[in-house]
């Protein structure tokens, strides 16, 4: 079965291609049928990526399979659409598959009487399509064509709702913010296909291990990780993510959750080998991401819109993954990136829950004593948060774990003091949102929340389920089964230590007992801690004001810049054109003066002309003559 | 010894007196009288070259016969215009007549 | 040099010639400066004459200061209908004034340049004796088809001047 | 097949249409346009028939045609496609089609705009179908007057008077012809200087090995004509308006072919036959063809005028066709070609629906508008598929254009591709906000009244469309065709070395 499967892997994202184009073009006025066709295909694509995954993991380690036709060729540039299957292929697939099923058949129940099901369906299978197209490409190009497929998807998606200003600025602002980063990413592919003449990673690799002057790699390397900044919304390029929240809530936990944000991570593992042989591009990835980490979840302390802190906890945890494979574990980068994918979907999807249950009520400080309407809600996202801040059994301790252990073992003291900061920042704002709006006091809007139908709940219980288990795959109880399969031989390995276990898990408890002091029972009241801490407090509600710095520049840089340049161009270029025009009118008026109706003055002209040849005749003639 | 040049050049002083009257008179008559001129001054040069360079031909006095023929059609017809102008316009002074004025 | 008697008839032709000719330009009556045609007309057939071509000496009279002036003056009349005193002057359009007169003063000065310096290759030979024989040849002979144009010009000269004379009338 | 003059037919079918519809009776609409829409089928059918049955393993010049017409000239009626001229043939007829359905309900003086139309597609198409200097500057000539005609008649602008605009397209084009009749006389006469046969073929002045000062003289001029209709960058003031001014079957035309005898005659004039001067004024063309880009891209962010941005936005794609054949090698060339037939498939596109849209709600403001999705769906997909190619999103065809230009490129002018590449951000920014502004938004009653594409209308959507998606999924179909063509062209003047690799 494996190997029937193998070499036409190119199914799994053919098969939601095929519905998206027959929802796109025929079935869109049947919402149901569409709505089944998706799920359906997005099922089969979870199977074959089942079997694909039992293939390579009954493999040795480190096998690769790889085919691929011909898609455009010329003398001196060939890229071509491929399929690359190693142990990575294979994690991501399972990842994306799962969590996209899972999603879609949640959005049954949040999307319910929604008029555009059919529209949502179609966009969410595309979305996994080109997603499954860029986990399994083999050549930077393919990766580049499904790299922007995704972002276009993401557009859609986030602007679904787009009788909404605010929906339709936000997928705009994702798709320009994505852009820049895009245009690093070509610049690398433009500078690797001049270089090297190829893009496919393997050649790149044996031809990479051969080259010696490091200095004209740094930039490349640098202008690769660009792409991964702005798609996993790194520092300077994380603005469009929170604003990302205007999309429906299952597209927040599929797209802004686990998948797309995690293509930024994919690609750095993808091409670690030309990370890792530019030191200078390693400490650089390795620096934004711890900084995007602290930064994000010192903003998510402040958010009071639950998506909201749900993104802000995305971006530190993306900050955490890239930070990893900055110091050179890129083990535990896709390990924590694997573990992410499930419980951070799992919050969002409890979270769109809650919306559901509160009739569109995003704001936590509205909600409150929901633990006793919505049970199962409330426990799978207890499961999810404690996941997420690294509490022992679960999936979210040994990724997390594994990768303070990694910046240990390479280092970086500074990386894990802020690794371990963050953590434990993490489980504060994540328990402060649990008490507030599962646990705290019986708000008005409250009462009339119930539990959602099954259709939203089972895909809770089971993502809660996965996220318990998760972590065992790379625990030493499975002997570090996840780690044996991918892992680079650049990359660092490193060993467990219990130390670090018992340090990490301290920090989350006390995180977790802070939350609880301070909102559960408003020990230390929420409100003279915002009052005594006035200034940070400001700014780190106001995202560090950096959405407005954005929105200056750009006004002044780019709409200041084109008027001027408009203006340019009508008053100097056609400006030009007009004098022109205008110089040959005016040289017609004052000609006709000399029109003035007199015979004489004509026969004068005349005989001035003669007088005129005979002069210039004898001159020319005079040195003869005398 | 008055030779051929003092022909030529009382032929160009006749012209260009001829042409200044052309040129500067109100009186279209007196236009009419000073082309006259100019066409003598012509003729002169014609005898003149005839009897000094060709001597034993008279081509130069043919031609200036069909000068004079020529001039007295351009005469008659000239005055036959300036009737019928001034029968139509009561005048004859040639800077009332610009209709082609600008 | 000796100052031949012809040379004497020449300058003395040459200067009648200039007066009248300035004559017709400045006299301000229009009839005066007819009449000084008239003189110069007839001091260019004494040219002729002096140059021995009798014939277009004759021929120069009997059309020149015979018939052209005559139509001329009959034009003047009939054009005449204020007092004949002011009718010759020039036009008022100063700056055309003095630019026709730059203008020929510098025709003058390059014609005369000219032929002041050229040298004519003169050949002193006598005239023919029967030149009016030759010219008649000549007529008959080579220029036959200018002579047969030349007559049709002056008919259609003819009608031309009585149609456009006469056209007046049948246009009341 | 081979002698049955299939060239020809394709090349004369809508003059034959045009010619029929002058004998039809003036109030006879329905006729008339199923004559036009008959004849530009038949067209665009055979031209298919030729896509498909052109032998891309032996390359060069097939299908050709040759009949004596001057002959102490050297000119004859010469017809023949290669891998360069073959796309851009197929191109004009998709979009002479499209146009005829674009303007399907047209109400006043149908019958001479059809007339016009057709002379105009004829006229767009000689140029690429012939392979003789004499008859390409014939066809270049006989497209000028009809645009002038149908855009004084049928025009419609805001910031200027369709006048103005009909005027100063067609002055500069003439200007720009000019200077083309002056490179072809002189290339005539030194070509029969040196070879002492009088010609105008283009392969044959090819072999002549003109004298690099000569060249680099002539190819000046050539860069000059050729740049005015291609809008280079300090001569493209005539395009915004004259796009602006037009209506859309004319726009469509004109974005779509009109530009692309520009880039054609650059490759096939300028490189085919000067190649030494095209090397030398290369530097300069690339220089400009980045301001193109940059400086238009920017002025589109600054547009109201829903054709103005289109307008600008060629002017931005024109750039890259320009860097793409100033990079003088064979994977920009090849780039730059798949790029004009991208961006006339893609203007094509935006242009039918925003005539579409401006017939019925008579205004082109993009703040007018809000919300249409909601009213119109197909009319948002089709512009969000224009608009998404333009912005160049791979599965369409214009990537695969812009990332050819851009790694042949890349490799002659570094530091100018990086700010060409720059342009794509700028692109993407103002079609999305021009797109959402008028696509997206809540409902607004006002624009309840439109109704959605049906029937005729939905024809260039799928025609164009389809030939965005099939270019943009399945490149090969185009890529080998013209990289053959290029091939030859490249191996042809191989002789005196290009810059770059060949």
């Amino acid at each position: 079965m494996f190997e029937f499967i193998l070499p036409n892997a190119w199914l799994i994202p053919l098969v939601p291609v095929l519905a998206f184009a027959l929802i796109g073009l025929f079935l869109h006025r049947w919402p149901k049928i569409s709505a089944a066709l998706s799920i359906f295909s997005i099922a089969i694509a979870f199977i074959l990526a089942l079997v694909i995954a039992g293939g390579v993991f009954s493999a040795p380690a480190g096998t690769v399979y790889e085919f691929s036709t011909r898609w455009l060729d010329m003398p001196g540039l060939q890229v071509d659409m491929g399929l690359l299957i190693d142990a990575l292929t294979a994690v991501m697939l399972l990842v994306v598959t799962t969590v996209a099923l899972l999603v879609q058949i949640y959005s049954l129940g949040y999307m319910k009487g929604d008029p555009g099901i059919a529209s949502y369906y179609a966009y969410q299978s595309l979305f996994a399509a080109s997603m499954l197209g860029l986990v399994i490409a083999n050549n930077l190009g393919q990766m580049f064509v499904f790299w922007e497929l995704v972002g276009i998807c993401s557009y859609l998606l986030i602007g679904f709702w787009f009788g909404k200003y605010s929906a339709r600025n936000a997928a705009i602002k994702a798709f320009i913010t994505n852009r820049v980063g895009d245009f690093g990413f070509l610049l690398a592919i433009l500078f690797l296909q001049i270089m090297f003449g190829t893009l496919n990673f393997g050649e790149l690799s044996d031809s990479m291990a051969g080259f010696t002057n490091m200095t004209i790699l740094i930039p490349v390397a640098i202008l690769l990780f660009c792409g991964p900044i702005g798609k996993s919304a790194q520092f300077p390029l994380h603005v469009w993510l929170p604003d990302a929240m205007e999309g429906p809530t299952p597209v927040s936990a599929l797209i802004h959750a686990a998948t797309m944000v995690a293509a930024g991570v994919y690609l750095v593992a993808r091409a670690f080998f030309i990370f890792s042989a530019v030191p200078q591009a390693m400490t650089v990835i390795a620096v934004i991401g711890g900084f995007t980490a602290l930064f994000a979840a010192t903003i998510a302390l402040t958010q009071n819109d639950i998506k909201r802190i749900l993104a802000y906890s995305t971006l530190s945890q993306l900050g955490y993954m890239m930070m990893a494979m900055g110091i050179g574990a890129m083990t535990a980068g896709m390990f924590h990136l694997m573990t992410h994918a499930f419980f951070k979907s799992l919050l969002f999807l409890g979270a769109g829950s809650v919306i559901v249950a509160m009739h569109e009520e995003q704001d936590i400080w509205k909600m409150g004593g929901l633990y006793k309407k919505m049970p199962i809600t409330t426990w799978t996202f207890i499961i999810g948060a404690l996941a997420l801040s690294g509490i022992p059994p679960l999936s979210g301790f040994w990724s997390k774990d594994e990768i303070l252990l990694g910046a240990l073992a390479s280092g970086h003291i500074g990386l894990y003091i802020i690794g371990a900061f963050v953590a434990f920042l993490t489980a504060l704002y994540m328990f402060r949102l649990i008490f507030v709006a599962f646990f705290g006091s019986n708000k008005a809007g409250a009462e009339k929340a119930q539990e959602n139908s099954a259709v939203m709940t089972v895909p809770l219980i089971i993502l809660a389920a996965i996220s318990v288990v998760a972590g065992l795959v790379n625990s030493p109880l499975m002997h570090n089964a996840f780690g044996h399969y991918i892992n680079s031989p650049a990359g660092i390995e490193p060993h467990p230590s219990l130390i670090i276990m018992i340090s990490s898990t301290v920090i989350a408890l006390a995180g977790i007992a802070m939350a609880w002091l301070i909102y559960q029972k408003q020990v230390i009241s929420a409100e003279d801690l915002k009052y005594r801490f006035e200034g940070i407090y400001k700014v780190l509600y106001h995202k560090y004001y950096i959405d407005e710095i954005y929105a200056w520049l750009g006004a002044r840089l780019v709409d200041g810049m084109a008027k001027v340049l408009y203006w340019f161009d009508i008053y100097v270029v056609n400006g030009f054109i007009n004098a022109i025009a205008y110089v040959t009118a005016i040289t017609g008026e004052v000609l006709k003066f000399t029109e003035d109706g007199q015979v004489q003055t004509y026969a004068l002209y005349m005989f001035a002309g003669i007088v005129l040849l005979l002069v210039s005749a004898l001159y020319a003639v005079y040195t003869v003559l005398i | 010894m008055i030779g051929l040049t003092h022909y030529l050049l009382l032929g160009t002083v006749v012209f260009c007196i001829g042409l200044f009257g052309v040129l500067s008179k109100r009186n279209a008559i007196a236009v009419l009288m000073s082309v006259e001129l100019m066409l003598n001054a012509v003729n002169i040069n014609f005898v003149a070259i005839n009897k000094f360079i060709t001597p034993n031909d008279v081509t130069g006095q043919l031609f200036s016969i069909f000068v004079i023929v020529v001039a007295a059609a351009e005469v008659a017809v000239g005055l036959a215009l300036i009737i019928s102008i001034y029968r139509h316009r009561k005048s004859v002074d040639l800077n009332d007549f610009n209709l082609l004025k600008w | 040099m000796t100052v031949s008697l012809n040379d004497l008839v020449f300058v003395a032709m040459a200067l009648v010639i200039v007066v009248a000719a300035t004559g017709v330009v400045m006299l301000k009556n229009i009839v005066h400066s007819a009449l000084s045609l008239i003189l110069a007309f007839v001091g260019v057939a004494g040219i002729y004459f002096q140059l021995s071509a009798g014939f277009i000496g004759l021929v120069q009279i009997m059309v020149y200061a015979g018939a052209i002036s005559v139509l001329i003056i009959f034009a003047i009349m009939l054009v005449m209908d204020k007092s004949v005193e002011k009718t010759n002057l020039f036009s008022p359009n100063i700056i055309r004034l003095l630019a026709g007169m730059g203008l020929t003063f510098l025709l003058f000065v390059t014609l005369g340049v000219s032929i002041w310096f050229t040298k004519f290759p003169v050949v002193p030979a006598e005239g023919p004796v029967d030149a009016v024989g030759m010219l008649a040849n000549l007529f008959m002979g080579d220029y036959v088809i200018a002579f047969e144009t030349a007559a049709i010009l002056l008919l259609v000269a003819v009608i031309g001047a009585i149609i456009l004379a006469k056209g007046a009338e049948d246009k009341q | 097949m081979n002698n049955f003059p299939i060239l020809s037919l394709i090349l004369l079918a809508p003059l034959i249409g045009a010619i029929i519809i002058m004998c039809l009776p003036k109030d006879n609409g329905k006729a008339i346009k199923y004559i036009a829409a008959i004849s530009t089928f038949l067209s665009l059918l055979l031209s298919l028939v030729v896509f498909i049955g052109y032998d891309r393993s032996l390359g060069g010049m097939q299908f050709v045609e040759k009949i004596p017409w001057i002959a102490d000239l050297g000119v004859n009626y010469a017809l023949g496609v290669d891998g360069i001229s073959l796309p851009l043939m197929l191109l004009t007829n998709l979009i002479g089609f499209s146009a005829v359905y674009a303007s399907w309900n047209n109400k006043e003086r149908i019958k001479e705009f059809f007339a016009l139309l057709l002379i105009l597609i004829t006229g767009v198409m000689g140029t690429f179908v012939t392979t003789d200097l004499f008859i390409f500057f014939l066809f270049y000539e006989v497209v000028v007057i009809p645009i002038y005609l149908m855009v004084i008649m049928w025009g419609s602008t805001k910031r200027v008077t369709k006048e103005y605009a009909g005027m100063k397209l067609t002055i500069y084009l003439l200007i720009g012809s000019a200077f083309l009749m002056v490179g072809l006389i002189s290339l005539f006469i030194k070509a029969k200087g040196i070879t002492g046969v009088p010609s105008m073929d283009m392969a044959f002045l090819a072999t002549i090995d003109f004298p690099v000062s000569f060249q680099v003289m002539v190819f000046a001029f050539m860069a000059f004509a050729f740049g005015t209709l291609l809008s280079m960058f300090p001569f493209h003031a005539w395009s915004p308006d004259g796009y602006a001014g037009a209506p859309t079957a004319v726009s469509m035309i004109h974005a779509g072919v009109l530009k692309k005898i520009g880039g054609y005659g650059l490759i096939r004039i300028g490189l085919f036959i000067l190649p030494a001067g095209a090397q030398i004024i290369a530097p300069i063309i690339a220089v400009l063809a980045i301001g193109n880009v940059v400086y238009a891209a920017y002025i589109c962010i600054s547009q109201k005028d829903l054709k103005y941005i289109v307008g600008y936005s060629s002017v931005s794609h024109m750039g890259y066709v320009l860097i793409g054949i100033a990079a003088l090698n064979l994977i920009s060339i090849n780039g730059a070609i798949i790029m004009m037939f991208a961006h006339g498939v893609m203007a094509a596109l935006f242009f039918a629906m925003i005539g579409n849209l401006y017939e019925k709600s008579h205004t082109r403001n993009v703040d007018d508008f809000g919300g249409l999705a909601h009213q119109m769906p197909r009319l948002s997909v089709g512009f969000m598929l224009a608009g998404l190619a333009s912005l160049g999103l791979p599965g369409m065809v214009n990537f695969i254009g812009e990332f050819t230009i851009f790694v042949g490129a890349f490799s002659t002018y570094k530091v100018l591709t990086i700010i060409g590449v720059s342009g794509i951000i700028f692109t993407a920014l103002y079609i999305l906000r021009a797109l959402g502004n008028v696509l997206f938004g809540p409902r607004r009653e006002e624009w309840d009244h439109l109704q959605d594409l049906k029937g005729p209308e939905m024809v260039p959507l799928i025609v164009l469309g389809a030939a965005i998606l099939i270019g943009g999924i399945f490149p090969f179909t185009l890529m080998d065709l013209i990289s053959s063509g290029v091939g030859d062209l490249i191996a042809q003047v191989g002789l005196v070395q290009i810059g770059g690799i060949l």
